[in-house]
C-alpha cells in the first residue's frame, strides 16, 4: 500500500482547489459551459462600454428593423436598439439571478445547517420548511411584490428597490429544496467518524460547522446555486409575464422575450435573442454544474 | 514462476476447471489506462480451494471478475491472455476471454459462482430473498417457479439458515449480516456451479460468524467437488481454508505454492514480508507484557516488552450506558438500547487494557462514553483523579485534553476536505496553544513522529494511503499530549503489512510517552500480541477480564471460550478440525423503559482475573 | 345567402371575449365583458344603433316630448311595450318586469352596478302591461338613461323575485342564467370561461336568429383571440383587439378575417394636476391644496401639449384603433368640439412659448426654471406597454423643450382599485400629471362634463371619492354645466358641451391624446356585423348570419 | 407505518390552519381592491356600496372566522347534500367569489376536468418519456444518447412556456393548421369524433408542459440510475447470470424509482394546481387560469380557497410521498 503510493508522493503540493479545478478542467461540457457563462458575464458587464447605444433611446426613424451592423439584433416598436436592450436586460437578469441564488443558498444552507446539526431545532425548522413549501408561491409572491414595493421603491429608488424586492421574493420562495438536502446531508455527516473526531478533540460546534460540516455539503450546495440561477432568471421572467416584475420600461431578458412573444411571426428576432440568451445562459450553468459536482467531489477526485 | 511447485493431491492428466493464462486487465481511467492485472497465470483444479492472496489493489478481485467476464461492467477490458474454463462434459476448455461478456452470461451464475464480499451490499435491497435466489435458477435451470423455491429451500438448509421457510419471503435487511453471506453463499451454488469464488467472504465479519462460514465453504468443497478460488488478504483464513496459494503483489502473481509450502518457506520477499506481519493467536503464549513485531525490511527495531506502571490512570466503575428508543403515536420514549451494562475496569498508566468483543456488544459504546462523547446514564469515570462525570461542558472540553481517541476507518475520521497540517494541529487551535508557527513546527515534529514526511503536511487525506490516514489520525491525537487514547478498531480496517506497522508505531509511542491505551478491536490475535490486559464484552457487560496471559490461556467464561476457538489460526498445520461451531444469536440489547437488569458479579479466579457470574444471557 | 330562413339554419357561430364574463347578470358588475355577453340574453327597451342613435327595442317606440313620451316639464316618461312580448320561457313580457327591474336595482343593499341608471328616478308606475311611467324628481332633459342601452336591461321578475337586496348574491342560478327576451338563451354557463347558447324558440322575429348556437369563449389574451379568427378561422367574432398595428396587419394576412374599428368617446389623455402634489405637504393637503406650482400657467400646460407628436403615438400605438385626440368628448359627432387643432407637433412653438413666459432653463441643466421653480414632472400610469412606450416617447418630447419628467407606472388594480388606503390610486393623483383613458355610456356627455365640477374633486374629506380628478375649478365651468343640465334639444346642449370641451382644455384640466376606438375582428365567412360602440357589440346578433361559399 | 401516517396527518391538521392564517394575512394585507375590474364610469360612491354587498365591512378576523367555518363544514356538508340529497347545508352560506358572487366551489369543481385531462395527461406523457429516456441516458452515460438528452432536457428547462407555448401555436396551429390554438372547454367526449377532436386540442398544452416535466424528471431518473448502477448487487446479479435485461428494468429500476417515485409524487399537487401560464397560452381555462384570474380580479375569497386547496394537496402529497418511500423501500419503516 504505502509502495503503492509512493507515486503519489511526488506530486508538489497543492491546494485544494487546484485539484477541483483539474478535475472540472477535465469535463469537457463544463469548461465549455464555463466560457459561455464567463463571455456572457463580460458581455452584459462590459458591454454598455463596447456598444455605446443606449437601450432605452428611442428612434422613431428606425423603427422595428432587421438585423444590421447599425443594429446587429435589429430595433424594437419604438426603434431601441435590442443588442443594447438585451444587454442592459442581461445585468439585471444575470444580477437578479445571481443574487437571488446567494439568497436563497443562504437561507437554504443556514436552515438546513442549524435543522440538521441541531436537533432542538431541527422540529421547528423543518415545520417551517413544510409551510414555506406548501405556500403557494405565485400568490405569495404577488403579494410580497404587491406589498413591498412602493415602500421599498420609495426607500431605494425604483431600480434598486425593485432589484430588491425581486431577489428578495425569489430568494424567499425557493431557498427549500437546498434547506432539505443540506439538512439530508449534515443528518448524514454528522454521524461520521470526523465530526466525532473533531468532538472529541474539542472544537467547539460553531467551528465542526465552518470547518467540518460546510465544506462537505458544498457539493450539494453548488449544484443547488447552479440550478438556483436558472430558475431565478426563469422565475423573474415569469413574474414579468404576469405582470409583476421590474416596471415595463425596465429591459430584462425575461421582459423583453414577453414583449416579443407578441412580435413571433412578424419579427421573430425580437423573442429570439432574449430567448437564446436565457438558454444559453441555463445550459452553459447547468453544464458547469454538472462538472462542479464532479469536481467537489472527493469521492471522484481521489481516483 | 514457481510452475514446478505441484499440489501434492495433484494429478497431471486431471483437467483444471479453470485457467488463467497470461492475464491482463487495463482499465481507463480519467487519468489515463491503468493496469488491473498483468501476466497472471495459475490453475484450478475441481475439489481443489486457491487462495489468492495479496495486499488491497494487487488485482485479486479483477482476476476473479475476469474470469466472470464481469470486470468489463467496470470500466476494465481484458486485453491479453486467456481465461480457460472447462465445462466438465469432456469437450475442450472454452476460452472465457473471447467474445463479448454478454454472451459469457451463461457461465455466469450456472458454470461459475461467486460470493462477494460486503453482504451488507451485495444484496438488493428491495426484493425478497425468494425472488434473489430463484432468479437464477429459472434463467439458467428453467425451472418453475415453485421447482425453484423448493430448491431454495434447500438451498437456505444446506447454509443452515434457521427457519428458511420464513426468510424466503423477508428482506435482506431483516437478517444479520452472517445471515446475509450465507444467503449470498447459497445464491452462489443454486445451480451447483463448478467453480465458486470467494472474494473475501468474511472480512466485513465477526470471528464468530467467520468460523461458521469458513467452516461452511469447507464443507461445501468437499461434499459437492467444487472448485474454490478464494480471495483474502487475511493469512490466518488462508491458513485454514487453502489447498493452494496464490500470492499476488501489484498486480502481478510473485508466488504460487502449496499452502504448508508458502506458510512454511516462503521464496518470494513480499510473502516473507507479508507472513511477517500477521499477528499469531498464540505467538504470545508464556509472556505477559506486550511487545512490538518483528517486520521485514526493518533494521533497529526496538522489541522490548513494554511494563507499563502499576499506578492507575482511568478507573471506570459500574458504567451504564441506554439510547433511548422511541415509539408508539407520540414518538414517546418507550424502551431502551442498554449498550453498556453495570462496566467496570481500570488501566494503568502506560498500560493497555482491550475490550474484545462481537459487533454491537457495546465495545465503541463503552469507550465513547468514558470520553463523554455519549452521555452515561450512570457510573463513574476518573481520570488522574479527575471525576470526568462531574464536570460541566466547559470543564470536559478541558478534561479531554487528557484523553483522545482514534476511530476504525481512517478515511472516515478525517475530513476529506481539510489538509493534513490543519486537521494535525486543529486540536492544538481548539485549546488556543502555541502560536501559530509554534504550531506548525509541532505538526512538523508529529509528523515525523508518526513516520510521515514533512512533505505530506500540505496534503489531502485522498491522497494518503489507508495507513498513512491512520498515522495522521495517531498524530492527531497526539497533538495535545493526552495520556489515554481510545483507539476503537483503529486497525481492523488495515491491510496486514500495515497494520502491523501501526501497531507497532502505537507501541513504541506508548513506550516513550508513557501512555495508556483502551484498546478496542474484535480481533483476538491483534489484541493478545498489544494488551496488558484484556475485556471481553457480551450483550453490553465485561464478562471476563484480567490480565492478559490469564485470559488467553485459562479461558473461564463460555462465551471467552467459544471467542478463542472460532479465531482462525495462521498456521496450516494448526488446521482446526471441522466441528460444527455452534453459536447462540446474540439476544436483543433492547429492554422496556422500566426494565432494571441485575448488578454484575464477577469471580475472582487468580489475581485481577474476574469472570461475570450474573447471566449474561449467553 | 343566409340572410333570410329559418331559424337557426346557420349552425354555431363562435365568439371569443380576450376578458372572460364572470356572471351574466349585468347589475352585478359592470365589466364590458359581462354586459356583452349578458347582452345575448337580456334587453333593453331602447337600444342605441352603430351611429349612436337611440332605437326602439322591447319599446314600440322611443318617447320624445314631440311625440307626446316625455312630459312638457320634462319630469316624466312614458314607455310603450311592444305587444305580444314573451320571455324565452314562454311567459309574456309585461311592464310589471321594467318596474321590478327598477327596484331589484335602486335596493340599498343589493351592490348594484348600474344604479346611477337609476339616479333621478322617484317613481317607476305601471297602468296596464304594456305601459311605463317612470317620474323624475327633477327635469330630465336627456332621460334616456334608465332602461336604455346594454348596462340596463330588463330582468325577469317571476325569476328575480327572490334576489331583491342582500339575496343578489346568492343567486347563482339566476345570475348564470338569466331569463331573457334576447335571441339566444343560456344553455350552460362556466363562469369565466366560456358560455354555451342556443337560440330562443320564443323569439319575437320570424327567421332570427340565423345561428342555432353560439359558443362564446372567454379568458387569454388579445393576441390569441386576434389569431383564432384571423389565422386559424377558429373562432368568427373576437372582441377588442388591444394589439400593435404591425401585429394587426400581419394576422390579416391570414386572410380569414377583417378588423373592424368604431370610435365611441373614449380618450387616452394626460391629467392634469390642479393641486399641489408635493409630498411635503402630507397626506391629507396633497392633491388638496391649490394651485400647482407650475401647472397653473397656461403656457406650460400648451407648451407640453404642444410638443406631443400624436399622429405618431396613434402610429404606434393604436393605428386603425386610434384617431389624434384634441377632444375630451370627442364623439358623439354633434358633441364634438372642432375649435382645437393639435395634430401636429411644434416643438420650437413649445419652447418659444415657455421663453415668453419666463421658463428659462438659466443654470443649463437642461431644465427651464423660473422664481426657483424647475419644471421637473412626475409622470404617472398604469403598467401597461403600450402606456409605457407613450411615456418614454412624451418623456423624450418634454425632455428636448426643457421640462424634466420621471416617470412612474403603478398596477392596474391598484391605480384604479380606489382603496382609499392606498397612495397610489389614480384617484389620488400624488402626482403632477397621470395618464389613462375615460368615456361615458350612451350618448350625451352630461354627466360626463360634470367630472369638471369643482366639488367633485377628491379629496380627505370625500375618502378620495369623486370623478374631478384633475381638481379642475372654474365657476364660470360649473355656472355653464348648470346651464346644460336644464337645457333641451339637442342643437343647443351640444352647443354648451363644446363650450364645456374647450373650457377644460384650454384651462388647464388635461392634454387629450389619442381618441380610442374600439378594433373587433370578424371571419370572412361571418356577415351581418355592425360595430357598435355606444351599446353591446353584439347588439345586432340576431342579424347576424353565415356568407355561403 | 399506521401510526406513522395518522401521526403525521395529526400534525399536519396544525400546519394547515396556520397555513390558512398566513395566507389569509398575506391576502388581507396586499393593496389591490375587487372593484379595480369596474370601468371608471361607475362612480365611486356606487363601487362603495357594491363592496360593502360583498361583505368588504366586516373585520378581518371575523371574516375570518366566517371563511373557516364555510370551508371546513358547510363545504362539506353541501358535498354531503350533492351525493345524497339530504338538506344539511341548506340556507348557509357558502363561499362566495367577489368576480361572480357564486359559491367558489361550483367554479372550481367546473375547471377541474380540463386541469385534469391537460395537466394530467401532459404528467403522464412527461413520466412515459422520462423514465426511459432517464434509464437510457443513464446506462450509456456520456454516450451519445446521453449527451443530446441533456442537451434538449436543459433546452426544455430553459424555455419558459410562455415562448415556448406561443412558439408551437405559430408553428403547428397558424403555419401547419393541424392543431387548434384555442382549448374547448364544452367538447363532451362522447364518440370517436369527438375523442379525436380532444386529443388534436389537448396535443399542443401537453407537448409544452410534458417537455418541461419530462425535463426534470429525466434528470432525476437518469441520477438515481446512475447512483444504482454502481451499486454492489448489480453486480451480483450479473454474477448469477441474468440477462443484462433483467439486471437493469428489473434490479436496478426497482431501486431507482424509489426516490423518482416520491418526486412523482410530490408533483401531483401540480396538477390541481394547474400549469398556470400555459393553461393562459392555450386558453385551457383550469385550476391556473381561475386562480389567476382572480389574482387579478381581486377575488380573495376564491384566491384563498384555492391556495389552501393546494397547501392541503401538497401537506397531503408530502405524507403520501413518505408513505410511499416506506412501501417501496422495504428498509424504510416509520413507527
Ligand atoms: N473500475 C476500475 N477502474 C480503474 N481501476 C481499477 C478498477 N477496478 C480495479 N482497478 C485497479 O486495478 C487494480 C487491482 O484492483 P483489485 O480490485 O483487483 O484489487 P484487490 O486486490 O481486490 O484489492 P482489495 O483487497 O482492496 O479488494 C488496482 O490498482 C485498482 O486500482
Ligand atoms: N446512537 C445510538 N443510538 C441508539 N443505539 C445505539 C447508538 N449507538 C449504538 N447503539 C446500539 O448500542 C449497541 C452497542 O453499540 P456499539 O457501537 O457500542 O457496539 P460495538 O461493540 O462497538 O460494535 P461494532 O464492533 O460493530 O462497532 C448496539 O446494539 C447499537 O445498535
Ligand atoms: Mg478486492
Ligand atoms: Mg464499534
Amino acid at each position: 500500500m504505502t509502495d503503492a503510493t509512493a507515486t503519489d508522493l511526488t506530486h508538489a503540493a497543492r491546494s485544494q482547489w487546484w485539484d477541483v479545478w483539474d478535475q472540472f478542467r477535465s469535463h469537457k461540457g463544463a469548461l465549455i459551459g464555463a466560457g459561455f457563462f464567463l463571455a456572457i458575464v463580460l458581455l452584459v458587464v462590459l458591454g454598455p462600454y463596447l456598444w455605446p447605444l443606449d437601450p432605452t433611446q428611442t428612434n422613431i426613424r428606425s423603427r422595428n428593423q432587421g438585423m444590421s451592423w447599425a443594429h446587429p439584433m435589429g430595433t424594437d416598436q419604438l426603434g431601441r436598439d435590442i443588442f443594447a436592450r438585451v444587454i442592459a436586460g442581461g445585468r439585471i437578469s444575470m444580477a437578479v439571478g445571481l443574487t437571488a441564488m446567494g439568497l436563497s443558498l443562504l437561507l437554504g444552507t443556514l436552515i438546513g445547517v442549524l435543522a440538521g446539526y441541531f436537533k432542538r431545532l431541527d422540529g421547528l425548522l423543518m415545520r417551517l420548511t413544510d409551510l414555506f413549501l406548501a405556500l403557494p408561491l405565485l400568490p405569495l409572491l404577488l403579494v410580497m411584490v404587491l406589498l413591498f414595493r412602493e415602500p421599498l421603491t420609495a426607500a431605494f429608488g425604483v431600480e434598486t428597490g425593485i432589484f430588491i424586492l425581486i431577489v428578495a421574493a425569489i430568494g424567499i420562495t425557493s431557498w427549500m429544496q437546498t434547506a432539505r438536502i443540506v439538512r439530508g446531508d449534515v443528518l448524514a455527516l454528522k454521524e461520521r467518524e470526523f465530526v466525532l473526531a473533531a468532538r472529541s478533540i474539542g472544537t467547539p460546534p460553531a467551528r465542526i460547522i465552518t470547518r467540518h460540516i460546510l465544506p462537505n455539503v458544498l457539493s450539494p450546495i453548488m449544484v443547488s446555486a447552479t440550478l438556483g440561477i436558472a430558475t431565478a432568471i426563469i422565475t423573474e421572467s415569469a413574474l414579468s409575464f404576469l405582470g409583476l416584475g421590474f416596471p415595463p420600461d425596465f429591459p430584462t431578458w425575461g421582459r423583453l422575450l414577453n414583449d416579443g412573444v407578441q412580435y413571433l411571426q412578424n419579427y421573430p428576432g425580437r423573442a429570439f435573442w432574449p430567448g437564446l440568451a436565457i438558454s444559453l445562459v441555463v445550459l452553459s450553468i447547468n453544464y458547469v454544474g454538472d462538472g462542479l459536482r464532479d469536481a467537489l467531489d472527493p469521492r471522484l477526485r481521489g481516483r | 514462476m514457481l510452475e514446478t511447485a505441484q499440489p501434492p493431491h495433484h494429478q497431471t492428466d486431471r483437467v483444471p476447471v479453470a485457467s488463467f493464462d497470461r492475464l491482463r486487465v487495463e482499465f481507463q481511467t480519467r487519468g489515463g489506462r491503468v493496469v488491473g492485472v498483468d501476466d497472471v497465470s495459475f490453475d484450478v483444479f475441481p475439489g481443489e480451494t486457491v487462495a489468492v492472496v495479496g495486499e488491497s489493489g494487487s488485482g485479486k478481485s479483477v482476476s476473479s471478475l475476469s474470469l466472470m467476464r464481469l470486470v468489463e461492467f467496470g470500466g476494465g477490458q481484458i486485453t491479453g491472455g486467456r481465461l480457460l474454463f472447462d465445462q466438465g462434459d469432456g469437450a475442450p476448455p472454452i476460452d472465457v476471454a473471447e467474445g463479448n461478456p454478454h454472451d459469457r452470461r451463461a457461465l455466469r451464475g450456472a458454470e461459475i459462482g461467486m460470493i462477494f464480499q460486503e453482504p451488507m451490499t451485495a444484496l438488493n435491497p428491495v426484493f425478497t430473498l425468494e425472488k434473489q435466489l430463484t432468479e437464477g435458477l429459472i434463467e439458467h435451470r428453467g425451472l418453475t417457479k415453485a421447482q425453484a423455491r423448493a430448491r431454495a429451500l434447500d438451498l437456505l438448509r444446506q447454509v443452515r439458515i434457521p427457519e428458511p421457510e420464513r426468510r424466503l419471503s423477508q428482506y435482506p435487511h431483516e437478517l444479520s449480516g452472517g445471515m446475509r453471506q450465507r444467503v449470498v453463499i447459497a445464491m452462489a451454488l443454486a445451480c451447483e456451479p463448478r467453480m465458486l469464488i470467494a472474494d473475501e467472504p468474511t472480512t466485513a465479519l465477526d470471528v464468530t460468524i467467520q468460523a461458521e462460514i469458513l467452516a461452511l465453504i469447507d464443507r461445501l468443497k468437499r461434499e459437492t467437488g467444487t472448485a474454490v478460488m478464494f480471495i483474502t488478504h487475511d493469512m490466518a483464513v488462508v491458513a485454514q481454508m487453502a489447498d493452494r496459494v496464490v500470492v499476488m503483489y501489484r498486480g502481478r502473481k510473485v508466488e504460487e505454492g502449496p499452502v504448508e509450502q508458502i506458510f512454511a518457506a516462503p521464496q518470494h520477499a513480499y510473502t516473507r514480508a507479508l507472513l511477517a506481519a500477521v499477528p499469531r493467536l498464540g505467538e504470545m503464549q508464556g509472556t505477559s507484557l506486550p511487545a512490538p513485531m518483528k517486520l521485514m525490511g526493518r533494521e533497529g527495531q526496538n522489541l522490548d516488552p513494554i511494563p507499563g506502571t502499576g499506578e492507575t490512570l482511568l478507573e471506570v466503575n459500574n458504567l451504564t450506558v441506554r439510547f433511548p428508543v422511541r415509539g408508539g403515536l407520540l414518538r414517546r420514549h418507550i424502551s431502551n438500547v442498554h449498550a453498556v451494562e453495570d462496566v467496570s475496569f481500570s488501566i494503568n498508566r502506560g498500560q493497555t487494557l482491550s475490550l474484545v468483543g462481537e459487533s454491537g456488544c457495546g465495545k465503541s459504546s463503552c469507550g465513547r462514553a468514558v470520553l463523554r462523547l455519549v452521555e452515561p446514564v450512570s457510573g463513574q469515570i476518573a481520570i488522574d483523579g479527575t471525576d470526568i462525570m462531574a464536570l460541566n461542558q466547559t470543564d470536559l472540553r478541558s478534561a479531554r485534553r487528557d484523553m483522545q481517541m482514534i476511530f476504525q476507518d481512517p478515511f472516515a475520521s478525517l475530513n476529506p476536505q481539510r489538509q493534513l497540517a490543519d486537521q494535525v494541529s486543529e486540536p492544538m487551535e481548539n485549546y488556543g496553544l502555541h502560536t501559530r508557527s509554534e504550531r506548525l513546527d509541532r505538526v512538523a515534529q508529529l509528523f515525523d513522529r508518526v513516520e510521515l514526511p514533512r512533505s505530506f503536511m500540505r496534503r489531502y487525506p485522498h491522497e494518503m494511503s489507508g495507513g498513512q490516514r491512520q498515522r495522521i489520525a495517531i498524530a492527531r491525537a497526539l497533538a495535545l499530549n493526552p495520556k489515554l487514547i481510545v483507539a476503537d478498531e483503529s486497525v481492523s480496517a488495515l491491510d496486514v503489512s500495515v497494520q502491523a506497522q501501526v501497531l507497532n508505531l502505537m507501541m513504541e509511542l506508548q513506550a516513550e510517552l508513557g501512555l495508556s491505551y483502551l484498546f478496542i478491536s474484535h480481533d483476538m490475535a491483534v489484541v493478545e500480541r498489544v494488551s496488558h490486559q484484556v475485556g471481553v464484552m457480551y450483550l453490553g457487560r465485561i464478562v471476563e477480564i484480567g490480565p492478559r496471559a490469564a485470559v488467553f490461556e485459562n479461558p473461564q467464561h463460555p462465551y471467552t471460550r467459544a471467542l478463542m476457538s472460532a479465531v482462525p489460526v495462521a498456521d496450516p498445520t494448526q488446521r482446526k478440525s471441522e466441528r460444527d461451531l455452534n453459536f447462540k444469536p446474540i439476544p436483543s440489547p433492547i429492554h422496556p423503559i422500566d426494565h432494571a437488569p441485575e448488578p454484575s458479579h464477577y469471580r475472582e479466579v487468580s489475581l485481577g482475573h474476574m469472570v461475570l457470574e450474573t447471566d449474561s444471557g449467553y | 345567402d343566409g340572410h333570410v330562413g329559418e331559424r337557426g339554419r346557420d349552425g354555431q357561430v363562435n365568439i371569443i371575449y380576450w376578458q372572460a364574463p364572470s356572471t351574466l347578470n349585468p347589475f352585478l358588475s359592470g365589466g364590458t365583458k359581462d354586459v356583452e355577453s349578458a347582452s345575448l340574453i337580456v334587453e333593453p327597451l331602447a337600444r342605441f344603433d352603430e351611429t349612436g342613435t337611440i332605437q326602439p327595442w322591447l319599446a314600440a317606440e322611443v318617447p320624445t316630448v314631440d311625440n307626446g313620451g316625455i312630459s312638457e316639464d320634462l319630469t316624466q316618461v312614458t314607455w310603450t311595450l311592444k305587444e305580444g312580448l314573451v320571455w324565452s320561457d314562454g311567459t309574456p313580457f309585461t311592464s310589471a318586469d321594467v318596474k321590478f327591474t327598477y327596484e331589484y336595482c335602486t335596493h340599498p343593499e343589493g351592490g348594484c352596478a348600474q344604479v346611477t341608471k337609476f339616479e333621478g328616478i322617484s317613481s317607476v308606475e305601471t297602468p296596464d302591461d304594456l305601459t311605463v311611467v317612470v317620474t323624475f324628481s327633477e327635469p330630465q332633459p336627456y332621460p334616456y338613461s334608465a332602461f336604455v342601452g346594454g348596462e340596463s336591461p330588463i330582468l325577469q321578475e317571476a325569476q328575480f323575485e327572490p334576489c331583491v337586496g342582500a339575496a343578489a348574491s346568492t343567486c347563482t342560478e339566476q345570475n348564470f342564467g338569466p331569463i331573457g327576451t334576447g335571441p339566444f338563451v343560456v344553455d350552460e354557463f362556466r363562469t369565466n370561461d366560456v358560455i354555451s347558447l342556443s337560440a330562443n324558440p320564443n323569439y319575437r322575429e320570424e327567421g332570427k336568429p340565423a345561428f342555432a348556437s353560439v359558443n362564446f369563449k372567454g379568458g387569454g389574451d388579445a393576441d390569441a383571440a386576434g389569431r383564432a379568427v384571423m389565422q386559424t378561422g377558429e373562432f368568427d367574432y373576437a372582441w377588442n383587439l388591444q394589439l400593435a398595428p404591425e401585429v394587426i396587419a400581419q394576422m390579416e394576412e391570414g386572410g380569414l378575417g377583417t378588423p373592424v374599428a368604431g370610435f365611441g368617446p373614449l380618450v387616452e389623455r394626460i391629467m392634469l394636476n390642479n393641486t399641489n402634489p408635493d409630498p411635503a405637504l402630507g397626506p391629507d393637503e396633497r392633491s388638496v391644496v391649490r394651485p400647482h406650482p407650475f401647472l397653473s400657467d397656461p403656457a406650460v400646460y400648451k407648451a407640453m401639449s404642444m410638443a406631443i407628436d400624436r399622429p405618431l403615438l396613434v402610429e404606434i400605438g393604436y393605428g386603425q384603433a386610434g384617431k389624434v385626440g384634441c377632444n375630451w368628448v370627442p364623439a358623439p359627432e354633434v358633441f364634438a368640439s372642432t375649435s382645437i387643432d393639435c395634430s401636429t407637433q411644434d416643438l420650437d412653438g413649445a419652447k418659444a412659448m415657455l421663453e415668453e413666459a419666463g421658463w428659462v432653463d438659466a443654470n443649463g441643466d437642461g431644465v427651464r426654471e423660473k422664481d426657483g421653480i424647475e419644471l421637473r414632472v412626475l409622470y404617472q400610469t398604469s403598467t401597461n406597454a403600450v402606456r409605457q412606450d407613450f411615456q418614454a416617447l412624451i418623456k423624450e418630447w418634454w425632455q428636448e423643450i426643457g421640462i424634466a419628467t420621471e416617470l412612474r407606472n403603478i398596477n392596474a388594480s391598484v391605480f384604479f382599485g380606489g382603496d382609499a388606503g392606498s397612495p397610489d390610486t389614480f384617484q389620488k393623483f400624488y402626482a403632477d400629471v397621470e395618464m389613462y383613458a375615460n368615456t361615458f355610456n350612451g350618448t350625451d356627455p352630461q354627466a360626463y362634463l360634470g367630472n369638471g365640477l369643482c366639488d367633485k374633486a377628491p379629496s380627505p374629506a370625500t375618502q378620495w371619492q369623486g370623478e374631478n380628478i384633475s381638481r379642475f375649478c372654474d365657476p364660470e365651468y360649473d355656472a355653464l354645466w348648470a346651464e346644460l343640465a336644464r337645457t333641451s334639444g339637442i342643437e343647443a346642449r351640444a352647443e354648451i358641451a363644446k363650450q364645456l370641451n374647450d373650457m377644460i382644455i384650454e384651462r388647464g384640466g388635461m392634454i387629450p391624446l389619442v381618441h380610442r376606438g374600439r378594433l373587433s375582428a370578424h371571419a370572412n365567412t361571418l356577415g351581418g356585423v355592425k360595430l357598435n360602440v355606444w351599446d353591446s357589440e353584439l347588439w345586432n346578433i340576431a342579424d347576424w348570419y353565415r356568407i355561403g361559399e | 407505518m399506521l401510526t406513522f401516517t395518522i401521526r403525521r396527518l395529526f400534525f399536519a391538521i396544525p400546519t394547515l390552519l396556520f397555513i390558512a392564517l398566513v395566507i389569509f394575512l398575506l391576502l388581507e394585507i396586499a393593496p389591490g381592491d375587487p372593484m379595480a375590474n369596474v370601468p371608471l364610469t361607475v362612480p365611486s360612491e356606487v363601487k362603495e356600496q357594491m363592496r360593502q354587498a360583498l361583505g368588504l365591512g366586516e373585520p378581518a378576523p371575523i371574516r375570518f372566522w366566517k371563511w373557516l367555518v364555510q370551508f371546513f363544514w358547510i363545504e362539506p356538508l353541501n358535498v354531503v347534500d350533492a351525493l345524497f340529497g339530504t338538506t344539511f347545508a341548506e340556507g348557509q352560506l357558502r363561499i362566495i367569489s367577489w368576480q361572480n358572487r357564486a359559491p367558489v366551489f361550483i367554479a372550481i369543481a367546473e375547471r377541474i376536468p380540463q386541469t385534469l385531462w391537460v395537466v394530467g395527461t401532459a404528467y403522464i406523457v412527461a413520466i412515459l418519456i422520462a423514465i426511459p429516456v432517464g434509464i437510457y441516458s443513464a446506462y450509456k452515460q456520456y454516450s451519445v444518447f446521453d449527451q443530446a438528452g441533456t442537451f434538449v432536457t436543459m433546452i426544455g428547462f430553459s424555455v419558459p412556456p410562455f415562448f415556448s407555448g406561443v412558439l408551437v401555436i405559430v408553428i403547428f396551429a397558424v403555419q401547419l393548421k393541424w392543431f387548434p390554438s384555442i382549448y374547448d372547454t364544452t367538447l363532451v367526449v362522447d364518440s370517436w369524433a369527438a375523442f379525436k377532436q380532444q386529443v388534436l386540442q389537448m396535443t399542443l398544452p401537453v407537448m409544452v408542459l410534458a417537455l418541461q416535466i419530462t425535463s426534470q424528471l429525466s434528470r432525476f431518473m437518469r441520477a438515481s440510475m446512475l447512483d444504482n448502477l454502481g451499486q454492489d448487487y448489480v453486480r451480483t446479479a450479473r454474477a448469477k447470470g441474468l440477462r443484462e435485461k433483467a439486471v437493469v428494468l428489473v434490479h436496478v429500476l426497482r431501486n431507482s424509482m424509489i426516490p423518482v417515485v416520491t418526486v412523482i409524487a410530490l408533483g401531483v399537487p401540480s396538477i390541481f394546481g394547474g400549469a398556470i401560464i400555459t393553461e393562459q397560452v392555450f386558453k385551457v381555462n383550469g385550476i391556473g387560469q381561475l386562480l389567476i384570474t382572480a389574482i387579478q380580479a381581486n377575488d380573495l375569497p376564491m384566491v384563498q380557497t384555492l391556495t389552501f386547496i393546494f397547501a392541503v394537496l401538497i401537506v397531503l402529497f408530502n405524507l403520501i410521498a413518505d408513505v410511499l418511500y416506506g412501501i417501496l423501500d422495504p428498509r424504510i419503516r416509520y413507527d
